[in-house]
């Protein structure tokens, strides 16, 4: 079992692995950037130490350092989370040859996955099927020279990426050359790699992912799909399981695909399969995950199964604990950006002055911020993950729209009331879902649809509060009335 | 009281009644909470302010009101071209002189781990470039400033 | 379907249904005395009505007032939640009577079972085992009379009641007058009814409990047990399902025992059977209660059925949607008072000034609380139940620890600390749970376990922020940055 | 600084540095959040003021400071039996002059539905019986005094 781990990573999914190790018994060691000093992850952790140096590259990417601390604190482990160092080989070798336990698959297998034109082959060679492609090494001039051959509407994705950078749909070749371009300095500055690869896009497709999970004992299982097909900017925002376009046969069929792709890479730990499913119920490997994805939590809710302990568990020589696979009800997940829906999901910041959660039955929040906190420019805009679990689809679609009326965020511009009106859209609703659709449902963007009344309203509140200077008074306006003091009843009994 | 908003600007007159407020038939009634009463049903509604902006929750949507002061210019308007959050400037696609089409697009950025292009709201002439690729800007920073 | 209901209730029990009512599209009404005005139910109702008068009987137990809202309001069924008019057939005759629908089993159910003398004979010719015991109908003689018959230890309940309320226990002969006076006495004051019941007290047993659900299409069907052992005050505090004491052979006796138990009375919604479980595996009925309960959501998270949602589904003339009965994993729930658990559980008052909730996956909070509330006297003094979920019961018993250690509740005293240490306590861990547990483990009375390095650190902590006059600076203490206008881009593009 | 704890009095002389309060090998770092250091790990700590009483989160305990001025008297710790929180006088079972012993009931309180036994915390005679059955009382009201 493991003793104590550091958790390279930060906000809401640092905050969901230090949980999973208390629960373990485990102790947690976070680092952090001194931007993010007292955040909650920071907060919940045994033990908090502050990187030196600015920017991704000195702090959250910076390999040595990170070992240092791991070293330094004594720890057995290291989970690297998604994202930041999650599918660095290198990391994982150094992590390994320093004598400490990579929480995550072996770094041949995260090569393997890693390297779009490796992971293809091999995903060829174990019978998996793959989208027609290339992979570009000869710069702008070789992508000009092959683009005739794979067809448009065509995307461009950066070898080494993932996560929606660097990535580029072109629909015409007059944009190809810039467009181009672009994805190559974003590959650059997000992956230290301009390497892209040109492959044809599926328009009408959905997302579809398969969840697996292996450990040292020679199980590999599939813990059923997630469908992730509504994403902008092509970063997901809306996930669910299952998908309304599987049945009983093609998760199946996708699920043993996933489960020989990651044995074709003697995969350990948890990871995640993606794949293309056409109007027509083909379906096209696309990449391998190789670490735990922004999306589990909804796996977790339909499958009963805790995804980071598990990892912990693998990590740590025990077999995994699952079961059968027993899917049960509908899970959705909504990501709550820092961004403005209506001009184009461009990211926001600013002070989050006031945050009050949604509670009640079926629904998680996973979040990295609270009350107080600022979003700043210097991460990523997603600032938590909203999820519900309902016995079935409708209500879950219900549960969630009730759960995002009573989210409340004000002080920075989110993605809140598009989410809300997403969940009442009748290609929602009807499970229409494809990975195209918020071009197709809002072509000239969206817009929220704001009533003359709630405007009224708004500008009545505004008003008002500006002229009783609202919010400056002391919260608690009830008078406070003096707790028992404990001494005062100590000399007596109350039997 | 005069606000901005994403629709243009709006004026109001407040009507007071007590700790109560009325327009346009609905009330709001303030205290240490805000109730909205719309049609005789009481809503919970929230509000902050930011800098000179009012936050307001009402109803499952978000609006910002930024409160002008009365006799204020529309000043800061026009012109020049500011940065919409801090980043650092990738590229500059124009240069001094130029003469620019709306539409055409004359810088690049990186904020928020994106790429971002800056594109001309009017036609115009390229004046003054205050940046130049691989500087640091900070928010509302002008990056460059287009003569009509 | 039902369009629109009034819940006459408050607090956490308000809340959840409320929030299933929105879930599933049907307004609202609340109703609420003056002093819990501004708290979250009477906030997230769609309509919000004062009741007039003062004290539990001119407010939540005015049956006519509460009928009159109803009415005015067009609403057209009333959900009672639990304790206050939840078990009273008159009421619920009433509400028929008014043409609306109760949310609940008929009166004559009710009836039935809310006395305990009929229920019990009601129950032996439907064949289910029932424990010895007499009513007593002629004061406080026939007590002394008939305890003897019935032998010591023995427990006196109100024949009206439940909850715990006018409940006592008599070890020796001295102290049944006083005891037998005292539980008349708050029967009459909780029930309007004085009559008590005399019934032998089975040491070593479990509390076991079964959730049924019947519908208005003949299914009758049971949804497992709670165990619900751990009880202070004869009031329940820790609750959890499955309980280690059955296994599928005993849950499916007494499954069929309680679906028989509501068939005896034509029972319609949910409803639960409680049992007394001996060490050697017997079972007696010990009452039915006719009404949704306190810890309802520890079945709801290891079956996946949404009893609230379901209650509105059968009242509105639907069946029940849920399939057969698969239970998964393991859940907890434990329910936090305003009580200090150092002086023998008596109750606390006092202002919510810091109300921080735990998350994280696997963890729901009902509350009926938040930050700024204050806890007075004039209501049951639970705040909120935490429940948790996870694989197997131990993990969740180190989820709720974790969870418990996350809570922070300052300005008054509640149970956390005791909750926290029972989730350690080998014989909670072992599952050596029983109905006489907290009296067997602590015969003195309950106390922290407080080192002195935690004394020493709360010292320093206190005589800090009084130098400090910490909390009195603003909250937000990083510059507040400006956000970005919406004004500002508008006029510009970023494609 | 003197303060009253459920162990009874607690003085504490406290070392500063900067913004960091230092005692028995232990420093709390104040600022907008508290953190308590120990052999080198933070933990975050809370703490509210209510009334005179520090209200203390710490490591999963919650503990109360009750400040006591410099100079102050323990006047309020005997003599009279205290209401410990609003409710209503149920019964009586003592007369004035009565002599009871440590432990004998007194009276029977309800509050928060449920009922309370008042009993003697020490061997005395009862002296005055301000409430009778059927009373309201407030919180901290004196409900009798016993002379010893």
């Amino acid at each position: 079992m493991l003793k104590r781990t550091l958790v390279a990573n930060r906000g809401e999914i640092a905050c969901r692995i230090i949980r999973a190790c208390k629960e373990a018994g485990i102790e947690s060691v976070a680092v952090h950037a001194e931007n993010d000093a007292g955040t909650i992850f920071t907060e919940i952790a045994d033990i908090s130490v502050q990187l030196n140096g600015e920017g991704l590259a000195e702090t959250y990417l910076n390999q040595q350092q990170i070992l240092d601390v791991a070293i330094d604190q004594g720890c057995d482990s290291v989970h690297p989370g998604f994202g930041f160092l999650s599918e660095r080989a290198d990391f994982a070798q150094a992590v390994m040859d320093a004598g400490l336990i990579w929480i995550g698959p072996s770094p041949e297998a995260i090569t393997k996955m890693g390297d779009k034109m490796t992971a293809r082959i091999t995903m060829k060679e174990a019978g998996v099927p793959v989208i027609p492609g290339e992979e570009i090494n000869g710069g702008i001039e070789e992508v000009i020279e092959v683009a005739p051959s794979v067809g448009y509407p065509l995307l461009l994705k950066a070898t080494a990426g993932g996560g929606g950078k660097g990535m580029r749909a072109v629909h015409h070749p007059d944009n190809l050359e810039s467009e181009a371009k672009a994805a190559m300095r974003e590959a650059l500055n997000a992956f230290g790699d301009d390497r892209i690869y040109i492959e044809r896009l599926l328009t009408g497709s959905r997302h579809i992912e398969i969840q697996v999970l292996a450990d040292n004992f020679g199980r590999t299982i599939h813990l059923g799909e997630r469908e992730c097909s509504v994403q902008r900017r092509h970063q997901k925002v809306f996930e669910e399981s299952p998908s309304v376009a599987l049945d009983s046969e093609l998760r199946e069929a996708m699920g043993s695909a996933a489960c020989n792709a990651a044995r074709a890479v003697d995969y350990v730990g948890a990871g995640t399969v993606e794949f293309l499913v056409t109007p027509t119920g083909e379906f096209f490997f696309l990449e391998m995950n190789t670490r735990i994805q922004v999306e589990h939590p909804v796996t977790e809710m339909v499958t009963g199964v805790d995804l980071v302990r598990e990892q912990l568990r693998i990590a740590g020589g025990e077999p995994m604990s699952c079961r059968e696979l027993f899917m049960r009800g509908h899970a959705i997940e909504v990501r709550l950006y820092a961004e403005d829906p209506a001009n184009n999901f461009l990211p926001s910041i600013g002070p989050l002055k006031r945050f009050i959660a949604p509670t009640g039955p079926g629904v998680r929040l996973d979040t990295g911020v609270r009350e107080g906190d600022s979003v700043t420019p210097d991460y990523d805009p997603m600032l938590a993950k909203l999820i519900v679990w309902a016995p079935s689809r409708k209500e879950a679609l219900q549960r969630m729209g009730r759960a995002l009326d009573e989210f409340v965020i004000l002080g920075c511009v989110t993605n809140i009331r598009f989410l809300r009106e997403l969940c009442d859209h009748p290609d929602v609703v009807d499970g229409w879902t494809t990975t195209d659709m918020i071009d197709r449902l809002w072509p000239d963007g969206w817009n929220p649809e704001i009533t003359q009344s709630i405007s009224d309203a708004g500008l009545l509140i505004a008003a008002a509060c500006e002229s009783t200077n609202h919010g400056k008074r002391i919260l608690l306006s009830q008078e406070i009335s003096k707790a028992p003091s404990i001494f005062s009843t100590i000399q007596r009994r109350f039997p | 009281m005069e606000f901005k908003t994403s629709e243009g600007r709006a004026e109001i007159q407040l009507t007071k009644d007590g700790s109560s407020f009325i327009h346009e038939g609905m009330i709001l009634h303030t205290g240490s909470d805000l109730l909205l009463e719309i049609d005789g049903r009481k809503h919970k509604v929230t509000a902050t302010k930011v800098g000179d902006t009012w936050w307001v929750h009402v109803l499952g949507h978000t609006l910002q009101f930024e409160i002008v002061e009365p006799g204020a210019t529309k000043a800061d308007d026009d012109g020049g071209l500011c940065a919409p959050m801090p980043g650092k400037v990738l590229e500059v696609l124009v240069t001094e002189g130029q003469s620019v089409n709306k539409g055409d697009p004359l810088m690049v950025m990186e904020a928020m781990k994106m790429e971002h292009k800056i594109i001309a709201g009017s036609d115009g002439i390229v004046e003054t470039i205050h940046y130049r690729a691989g500087d640091q800007v900070s928010q509302g920073a002008e990056l460059l400033s287009l003569s009509e």
